[in-house]
């Protein structure tokens, strides 16, 4: 075990990856020469050189494209986006090619690549910038959607989507980029991809979340300990493949459910949390499921304005006190 | 008969394929055995087979949703091609993918694409690839003149210009995309002084003879494998077919149809072969194709549909 | 009334709207010359002219983004996709112009724009020819979504978007284009967003629905009624905003719903209906709510295969079944 | 004062109006009173004050998110440009852009976009609806080097020449995207050549003094305007700060930084001014600054926050 930084963990991941095999490498706009736009690939480019740590024009579909064929052919990218916003001009790309290709190919071909980059909002980014991508891209079939919270799994599940032979989506949060935490050294830690973790057990209600709101959540849940509510917080870490058996398993003993996330109410990965709960533990539950999201408008450049669009702890304790009929 | 005689009668060969085996892909397309789009390549056939004439067999090939053409001459079995349009599951894509889809890996066939424009970039991530590994391998990548105004075509020639990356951009220039007319489609309608603001070498000429489309794609093929330099290459054709099957084709003449026909490139190498003495070979390749293009329909007649699990994603 | 093929009520809409407004105007790929891909334009270039029936090249991208310039500065262009599936190259365009301007403006411009285009599967279209784009857009606020299932509808609310000062994303149905239905001759015909149809009326389940899955989910409730199980249908319409209250009001009678929907099941707009139902409508509640979808993987070519995966009248039925206890 | 040399003082006051601007900005940045983005126009203000210059009142402007330089330019007040910058409703766009999201509907400066291209296309919508109400009206886009290689510059070109669309297309070349230098961003590093695939009209210059700047784009804005043509204009210029205020810059040495600053436009201007004998009025025109970026600070400072209603979208 060693102590490091969420970005840390993320480069050792990609480093470990692209020691262990050739055909993976690093490609995006700023990953090589200016060491990441959040300095995530530091040091990559000394250690692997141009070609495998690529810098790219500003060109997201281009350099999408040219990964996802690149992986057809046998090579296994690493995509990075400079934020998950800028995949928007790339969502054709990774839509019909990277999600269809094995599947329309009947087979003969597929695509190992990782698509990775921070995700939800940053700090007064705006409007453009501020963008919780995951639930467009958990919607589609031939997609792997990733969101770790803690170091330890940014490098487990991040070892896994290099590793694995289809598309995996893989989202940071710039707001986690510093969080510290204890990470396995062994080479070869890698994570399933579809298992939630409890990180935190509890018997009165579960907060189900993921990437940075799983610290958000934590939060809440001490404060709501205080009032005396015991409060079970799931982390995800997977949205597509979706963890069912976990969620079952935690609202069969708790019977309340609350889904805590950045990005908008409507649809998305909260809505289907809310979906598979309803449907897969309806006779446990004994109040409707809740979700505590970004609400719902474009997202203002006011600091004040920000903090009261994305979630926070107190509103998640809110809405665990409605879900227990203490409000 | 001379080496290049009987090179120009295998390429001959290859076109009278593709031509027979899409008039009676269409005649099932009638008879409803076929659903969906079927996009025909009837009048482009010296393209595709001069093309692949001029590649290596382990050079990447990629193209649009009109994409029978280029999987026949690359090598694809006639049976996998009609019984991927007939749905079956011993169809090249497992009657997964449909016209517009075919896939050949074994034959570096690496797809029809649907969107306009989306392969582009995926043709210039291939021969990415190559100079990754260091191969000398060549990626081309065909598209209609439709495709050029779209941001992928552009993203892909510029990186694939600034990466210096070895692929051969081939637009198949038809005149049409569906019902619009070059001179609505682009502003300037040579497509080749695109490549100007890339750097990018160009070239252009018109598909009248497989033997030009061969050699004038060998010169951007050897720029590629020899110096890693992509080129872009417009080749001025016609579409003898609608664009799909749906198409009722009010947007040119009959005379239009009738005068580009003259320039018909099949009956051209036909002339040309029987000139040269080679009637009989001309026409003893004609009945071998008739058989194997009936094989090929009887094959995807009773062959097998895909059942349900052949659909799921992490099962093909 | 007289009565009309859905398409030429989409047609009627946009004449009307164009002879009663200098700045409507169609813009799209072969909507002139060519009479439309599907013939919805049919008539239309002789009647406006080129000025105001716009032929493009293939750029969806640029012709999306020139739509919404021409609408900040006070034009009204209807945009029409060949096909939903092709709005996936302007994503970008919809997500972070069209919906975001005026708030990002602080209110200063708006966009008075409509997206139309057929929707869902067409038939044989195969992988990337058959999206369900409504589950994308509806997540995104500063988008109204709309779905009509009958030529009235069709007619109603495409007047309403083109009257709207605001992006409207409309969904049509290749395979809904020849149904035929009454639709009234009003100039002044204009329905209201965010209002359902109840499209039959039943006590004992509720299928909520929309666009062509309506024609299916009456299907499921005359094969249902023959079973003494009374179904009521709800047509959505409007799939943002989203009528609440038609869904509470009927779960409220009937204790059991079902959505029934083409695209993909996770997450969209029947997760986020679900989600709805069991919060606003917990206690009504006697059985999980279920969705009938579209299959979890890329469409495939096969007619059979393209049938299994697309949702069927028998899997609605036996949904219903299944929330009755009765399967 | 010819009317000649009092023009130049104005437009000197308008450089001097945005570099002032933005070094308070920057000051007020690093106090945390602004945050999120910041990208300053510092070094490039020849082109936004030259253009402007060049266009009518009511000609359509739009830029990227480096968009303080053209709102103010273009008659945005300071403190509505700098209360937006603290997130104030007495902003520009009500405290809801911020520094990315300047928006001025009064003066038809239609905005600062964040996503790179993406605004190409809009901006060839506005020049689109001013064709079509017959309008005399001009449309100017400016984008940095960077877009050049993105899908929508190439969408947004293509169509505006098939269209024959008035807009100007500014590219201000300022050497880097970001870290990224021209030559690892285009493998062609003259912009104005990709003008020739569309069959656009270019120009191409340096932007050392704010009249040339003016003089060159006003022959573009009557071409769009009279001809109803567009054009490509390639400004090749600098930026003296890094690319946002988080970047440090260890991509150019201080040696070139230095090199650059040395053909400061402002500077020149003030040096020809005084040479003309304007030293006094430029002075007070300088003075006169100080107090209106001061001015603006402080009302930036004492304005009040937008509450939660100003960000329903619904609601502005
Ligand atoms: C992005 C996108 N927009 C629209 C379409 C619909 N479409 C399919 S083919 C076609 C015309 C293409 O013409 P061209 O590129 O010249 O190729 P050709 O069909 O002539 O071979 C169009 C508009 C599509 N498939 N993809
Ligand atoms: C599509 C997209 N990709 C990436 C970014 C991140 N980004 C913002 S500005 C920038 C560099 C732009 O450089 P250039 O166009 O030369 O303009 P300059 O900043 O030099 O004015 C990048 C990469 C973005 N905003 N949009
Ligand atoms: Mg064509
Ligand atoms: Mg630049």
């Amino acid at each position: 075990m060693s102590v490091m930084r969420f970005r840390e963990a993320v480069r050792a991941a990609m480093i470990e990856e692209m020691e262990r095999d050739s055909r993976v490498y690093l490609i995006g706009e700023e990953v090589g020469h200016y060491q990441g736009a959040y300095k995530v690939s530091e040091g990559m480019l000394e250690r692997f050189g141009e070609k495998r740590v690529i810098d790219t024009p500003i060109t997201e579909s281009g350099f999408t494209g040219i990964s996802i064929g690149a992986a057809m052919v046998g090579l296994r990218p690493i995509v990075e986006y400079m934020t998950w916003n800028f995949s928007a001009v790339a969502f054709d790309q990774i839509l019909n090619n990277a999600a269809k290709l094995r599947q329309m190919s009947g087979g003969q071909l597929h695509v190992p690549i990782v698509f990775r980059a921070p995700n939800g909002s940053a700090k007064q980014v705006g409007s453009q910038h501020s963008h919780s991508m995951e639930h467009f891209y958990a919607h589609v079939p031939g997609l792997k959607v990733l969101a770790p919270a803690t170091p330890a799994d940014a490098k487990g599940l991040l070892k896994a989507a290099i590793r694995d032979d289809d598309p995996v989506l893989y989202m940071e949060s710039e707001t986690l980029y510093g969080v510290k935490g204890e990470v396995p050294e062994d080479p070869d830690f890698v994570l399933p991809m579809g298992v939630a973790n409890v990180a935190r057990e509890g018997t009165d209600v579960t907060i189900v979340s993921w990437s940075r709101m799983v610290h958000v959540s934590l939060e809440a849940a001490n404060a709501l300990e205080k009032e005396g509510i015991s409060a079970e917080v799931i982390d995800l870490r997977s949205l597509r493949p979706l963890d069912e058996e976990s969620l079952v398993r935690s609202v069969h003993k708790t019977h309340r459910a609350i889904v805590a996330h950045e990005g908008w109410p409507y649809g998305g990965v909260g809505a289907e949390v809310a979906d598979r709960i309803q449907r897969l533990a309806f006779d446990d539950l004994d109040a409707p499921i809740l979700r505590v999201t970004t609400r719902d408008v474009p997202m203002p450049y006011n600091a004040k304005l920000e903090q009261y669009v994305i979630p926070q702890a107190p509103r998640i304790v809110e809405a665990a006190k409605k879900v227990l009929y203490r409000a | 008969m001379s080496t290049s005689d009987a090179t120009h009668l295998a390429l001959y060969r290859q076109m009278v394929l593709i031509r027979r085996f899409e008039e009676e892909a269409a005649r099932a397309y009638s008879q409803g055995k076929i659903g969906g789009f079927l996009h025909l390549y009837i009048g482009q056939e010296p393209i595709a087979v001069g093309a692949v004439a001029a590649l290596q067999p382990d050079d990447y090939v990629i193209t649009t949703y009109r994409d029978h053409g280029l999987a026949l001459a690359r090598g694809m079995t006639p049976r996998a091609a009609m019984a991927e349009l007939f749905g079956k599951v011993t169809g090249c894509s497992k009657g997964l993918g449909g016209s517009m889809h075919f896939f050949d890996a074994e034959h570096h066939m690496l797809g029809g694409y649907g969107i306009v424009g989306g392969h582009i970039p995926i043709a210039a991530g291939t021969a990415f690839a190559s100079k990754y590994r260091e191969e000398k391998r060549v990626s081309m990548c065909f598209f209609g003149e439709g495709a050029v105004s779209i941001g992928d075509f552009h993203e892909g020639l510029s990186l694939a210009a600034l990466w210096k990356l070895p692929i051969v951009f081939v637009c198949e220039n038809n005149e049409y995309a569906m019902g619009t007319p070059l001179s609505r489609e682009l502003s300037v309608e040579d497509v080749s002084t695109k490549a100007l603001g890339y750097g990018m070498a160009r070239d252009r000429f018109f598909a009248d003879h497989v033997l030009t489309v061969r050699d004038r794609l060998a010169e951007a093929i050897e720029r590629a494998r020899e110096l890693s330099e992509p080129t872009l290459v417009e080749i001025r054709t016609y579409r003898f077919r609608g664009h799909s099957m749906s198409d009722p084709g009010k947007y040119r003449t009959p005379e239009e149809l009738e005068e580009r026909k003259k320039r018909d490139a099949v009956l051209r190498s036909r002339a040309d072969l029987e000139a040269a003495g080679m009637g009989a070979d001309v026409e003893a390749a004609e009945k071998e194709i008739e058989d194997i293009v009936a094989d090929a329909v009887r094959f995807a007649e009773e062959s097998p549909e895909p059942g349900p699990g052949v659909a799921r994603s992490d099962n093909v």
